[in-house]
């Protein structure tokens, strides 16, 4: 157990989101770009879990690491998350800085006692004396028929429980900036991408999926939320995925003269509540679209964040979510329960009339 | 621990015995092949998984019917069997009805689950069939299953069927302590496929075979080589016969084959052994062996992939003639009693 | 697997919510009498997990069961949570109704995904087909220094994920009324119940930890909440022992001609939202009072529900949760973090000067 | 697996060897006796958890101390030992200030943690000490800490040690055979009190030892009987030197003794052998053994009770004298960069 803090010295010389430059990457690349780089710097950083070696990470997040690093960093672990979570807990104590894969977020259930017990709760517990600088970097969402036990996004269940930091990038900028600042926090950071943002080959792509994404080391700061779209009729706050579908509604109602600003949160914990507060402050009204379950949610803390503010301005909420139900399998049913480019049209027609 | 070598078990089986198990193994072969077909007719141009009229993961089972068939013939509809990400096979030697399952692979009203569960939530009253997506999660039902079946005192057993990759998680530890403390009537099925999507069993697991982990139970354990059906039977049998008889649980690893990729759309190009897979394929290995005793005919294999195709084609046909959910009904069946919060 | 209806028509036939009568219990014998209850009537339910036999349950859930029912329908377990729990969703697919303890809420994290992902699922995938009768009981909360894994609520994670009905008693009319509520769904369901409203001889007695309960059976409807305070200044929204808090502190502040309305919500899923939505109606003026973690929960889940039917009758949103931060150990630190009524009061002081 | 005897195992030791494992049982005797006095100083009329100076569940080691002393003995300040919800007799053996382990059992700002972990939640940096709450979950992290040992070349070792009950749990299924796969440096002891809580080992456990289910992971298994410090020791030895030469990890079982109950509180009602438990404590018997041995004399046992005493209530006095937390403070440490959400 030692406190390693080369890299915080290392990491306070980043650029803070530089500008963007031209080269155009996708999600899942810009993300491995992060990896390698940090990889690259620091001895002390490897990567862990099912598939990330030969395969690459079934959704493309460690493509290319095992021919560059080796299988002594790039590691294929047995399917036992709670070991292999618990490993990186453990050499993160004694000053690695793990970058371990839970290949989806719905396994969360097999391993969540070493994730919010131990991974989020040590530093708390021993006073500050040990600390857990570990990723732990997991796909989420759904769209593509995988059914209740592979579709979901649950960032609301991880942002519940304290002691880890959780962001959830919707953009390769992002995507490299976040993983970036990630790998160097002292604390530990979850790290959800949605597969419908990585640009993978085998999947519907989402035209943002690429962009452009500078060839330097960044961060982009852990907490900061971005106005990805100005506006002043209403606010969604959104994150993801979600986060394009609202720009297509955003940009589509433009030209009717409705004008949507659109908040990507980007970290959940801590939760940038200023760019919460400002942004309903300025339009009055909130939709927020999210593809976790309604209830019990971030939905719901983004109307207490307001209201406990203040909730005076706020002349109408709204959320486009999973309705607390299973995500089901068939197409039609799925795409009826996922907070779509239409759901969220027909939500924001709404709060411009209320 | 004890292994069974392939010369050693054709005992005990009759021409009818064996000619079923073979015509089970060309029906499973027959409906994933209808799968597989269906499930690439419409991801190109540039493969796309949500695309087309079976959309998702899919996990095919080619190359492990002999497990199936061999476990299956020993269990009766009131039996229960639980499986995993890749249950076809197991469900219809379990005797699942086709329709309905095809109907729940392509996502139709018709299906088991009116198109709510898909091809890895495969819930069958009627054949206690049941299975789940996530690895080793399927095991601890077919304690439950097995416990009520030993409180009612049916004489029912339950089978827990899951891949190699599945015996390194924690709950097949936990659920083989109880049911060996218990005595619970449980069968439990290691596949192993060499493979756990592309991590060989080498680099996860500790021990040549898991049939040794038997003793750590208490329970008799066995591996069977040479992915051969009538090895399964009689390693079964025992095991079936032993948990009826009140005698509680065994384990049994079958070393099978993946024919294909861990799902439909893998490369494989982890897969060190990819040139000789195709000449490990057990049915034409099992026709083989069938011919050679003299126990099937050329017009019983014609038969069998008749019938086969038949059957397949009816419950194809029939699934994409279904009507799809209605997206109105999404939130329907998330409670029984009221509605959701 | 097979759908039992038996006892479908008996639930119909149930009083519900009869009135109190004169017996006094407290809140596990209560729970106890109502298991009991129903395990003569009913050959199918059966109680099984860690200590529940002979010892009666740590916080006593299950104290004399195994003397009256024997150890063939009253079961201890190894702690394999995965393997029980699952072993209790399996029989109840057979038509078995079981009752499962997980000792602490705190250890949900060993065993998730057989709640979460089959429990609460497997009647949604099956299409209606199966059906998972099935009681998951479990101790929740803090108070008496059990630290950061033995001291949590954590009945917003279980609320967030669908599929599984989640109760919450505070006292043992309630108690009582909700587990034979309970044994009877068809549904599964998860109940929680605070260490501290047991009235346990071994800790701090809440003064209404005894009350008056029934012989008979009865139900309290699952999805009902209760106001158990009327008020016209400020409405608590709470639930389970922060229901006593906020009952100590209307009552003071009376004194001081502040009128405050609590409302015990007794169940999380269903949520009652009209209940919530009537009484901010009424005050206009809102404190959630909660022991779960105050981010991404309940808290937010009652401004949601109350800014999404209509954000202009609310005056003030406040919150007297857990501070996002795990549970400290020394008595100081807990108590500066757990919703006490010192917090309370202040909060609504600070809600009827706004 | 083997299985060793008490008699065999004197071997080896030399006098000053036994004299220091019996000081180290006395130590952490003394020390959980001075505990649970100020446990229950002030929780009456009526015990009442919450109350007192020391105040939330209490689990105490007595009667473990064999187990302690044996493995510790091995082990430097830099290899490392996770532990369970009754940690104190591994954390005084592995050499933890005692008071700062004190001061975070009354939950000062001198504990270890500061008051924010209390006595289940023990984190150490200097002697690479942890704990866990949760049963079975300390083990995954023995594997991250054996990890870096093994990639930085060091020679260290880590050792996670759980009880009897904690084998059934599924991280203990998964850690063993990850440790075994990858030939981390890892010491696994199962401390088998015969009770986990009020469940009977009998109940719980399929097979009567656990050191049998080591070879369901290729490691050597030993069962160590009679609560014996020597034998404990030498069994130790062996482990911790195959995993230091690069031989991966051991599985060791110990059959101790849970002197007093499960937690203070605790009436033991279901305790069927509870007469006899204060007959097999093992620090009179070792004292008896090492007396009968010739090394061990009258004054040898005063000095090192005295010193034990000493260093304890030092300890305890200081714990009490230490300022508790400010309350102003409870959300410092919950991360280290930023203030939470
Ligand atoms: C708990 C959990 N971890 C990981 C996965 C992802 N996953 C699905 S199948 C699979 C490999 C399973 O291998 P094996 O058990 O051998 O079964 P096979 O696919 O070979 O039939 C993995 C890792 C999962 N579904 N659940
Ligand atoms: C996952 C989990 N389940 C249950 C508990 C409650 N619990 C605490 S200690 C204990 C018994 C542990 O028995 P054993 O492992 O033999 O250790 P011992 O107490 O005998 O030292 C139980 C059930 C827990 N802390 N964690
Ligand atoms: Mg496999
Ligand atoms: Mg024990």
């Amino acid at each position: 157990m030692s406190i390693s803090t080369g890299t915080t010295a290392a990491r306070r010389s980043l650029p803070i989101e530089p500008d963007a430059g031209t080269r155009r990457l996708n999600t899942a690349k810009a993300l491995q770009e992060a990896i390698a780089s940090q990889m690259e710097q620091d001895d002390s950083v490897f990567v862990m879990g099912e598939d990330v070696a030969a395969y690459g990470g079934i959704f493309s997040s460690t493509t290319g690491l095992l021919e560059t690093f080796g299988p002594q960093r790039v590691i294929d672990t047995p399917i036992s998350e709670s070991a292999f979570i618990g490993l990186g807990i453990g050499a993160a104590v004694e000053g690695m800085r793990p970058i371990v894969e839970l290949m989806f977020a719905d396994f969360f259930g097999v391993c969540m006692d070493q994730i919010y017990n131990h991974m989020a709760k040590i530093h708390y517990e021993s006073g500050g004396n040990v600390r857990v600088p570990m990723v732990l970097m997991t796909a989420v969402g759904g769209g593509y028929s995988d059914g209740a036990q592979h579709s979901q996004t649950l960032w609301g269940t991880f942002a519940h429980l304290p002691g880890m930091k959780v962001v959830v990038p919707s953009n390769p900028y992002d995507a490299k900036g976040l993983m970036t600042a990630a790998i160097q926090s002292d604390d530990p950071v979850v790290y959800m991408f949605h597969k419908g943002v990585m640009g993978l080959a085998w999947m519907a792509k989402n035209k943002r999926s690429i962009g452009a994404v500078p060839e330097e080391d960044y961060v982009v700061p852990i907490g900061k939320a971005k106005v990805v779209r100005e506006g002043t009729d209403v606010s969604i706050v959104t994150l993801s995925l979600s986060v394009h579908h609202s720009l297509d509604v955003a940009e589509k109602l433009a030209g009717e003269g409705i004008s949507v600003e659109v908040l990507d949160l980007r970290s959940l914990v801590p939760l940038d509540r200023e760019a919460v507060i400002a942004t309903a402050a300025k339009t009055g009204r909130v939709i927020v679209v999210d593809e976790d379950y309604q209830s019990f949610g971030l939905s719901g803390e983004i109307a207490a964040t307001i209201t406990e503010h203040d909730p005076a301005p706020l002349l109408h909420f709204s959320r486009v979510c999973v309705p607390d139900v299973p995500i089901p399998y068939a197409r039609e049913l799925e795409y009826a329960v996922l907070p779509t480019a239409a759901r969220i049209e027909a939500a924001v027609r709404t709060a411009v009339t209320a | 621990m004890m292994t069974m070598e392939s010369t050693e078990t054709a005992a005990g089986l009759d021409t009818k015995q064996r000619q079923d198990l073979f015509r089970q193994m060309v029906l499973i072969r027959t409906f994933e092949e209808a799968i597989l077909r269906e499930y690439h007719a419409d991801k190109s141009p540039g493969f796309d998984i949500g695309k087309g009229l079976i959309p998702g993961e899919m996990h095919l089972s080619a190359g492990q019917e002999p497990v199936a068939a061999g476990l299956c013939a020993h269990l009766t509809r009131d039996d229960a069997l639980t499986a995993t990400h890749r249950p076809h096979h197991l469900a219809i030697a379990k005797g699942m009805d086709l329709r309905s399952l095809a109907g729940e692979i392509f996502g139709r009203e018709s299906g088991l689950g009116h198109g709510r569960g898909g091809h890895m939530h495969l819930f069958d009253p009627a054949t206690h069939f049941s299975c789940s997506g996530i690895v080793a999660e399927g095991f601890p039902a077919a304690l439950g299953q097995a416990f009520a079946f030993q409180r009612a005192g049916t004489g029912n057993v339950a089978a827990a069927v899951a891949g190699e990759g599945a015996a390194n998680a924690g709950p097949f530890h936990e659920s083989l302590n109880l049911a060996a403390l218990w005595k619970l009537p449980v069968i439990f099925v290691i596949e192993d496929n060499d493979w756990g999507i592309s991590v060989a069993r080498a680099a996860s697991t500790s021990v040549p075979s898991n049939a040794v982990r038997a003793a750590g139970y208490g329970m008799p354990g066995i591996r069977v080589e040479g992915n051969d059906v009538e090895a399964v039977h009689a390693a079964a049998g025992e095991a079936v016969s032993l948990a009826r008889a009140g005698g509680g649980p065994s384990l049994i690893e079958i070393h099978t084959l993946r024919l294909w990729g861990h799902f439909e759309g893998d490369a494989q190009g982890y897969r060190t052994e990819l040139a000789d897979v195709p000449g490990r394929d057990p049915i034409p290995a099992y026709e083989r062996r069938l011919r050679d005793a003299g126990v099937l005919t050329d017009a019983d294999v014609s038969d069998a992939e008749a019938a086969a195709r038949t059957r397949v084609e009816d419950a194809v046909d029939h699934a994409k003639a279904a009507p799809v959910p209605n997206p109105d009904e999404a939130l329907k069946y998330v409670f029984v009693e009221g509605a959701q919060s």
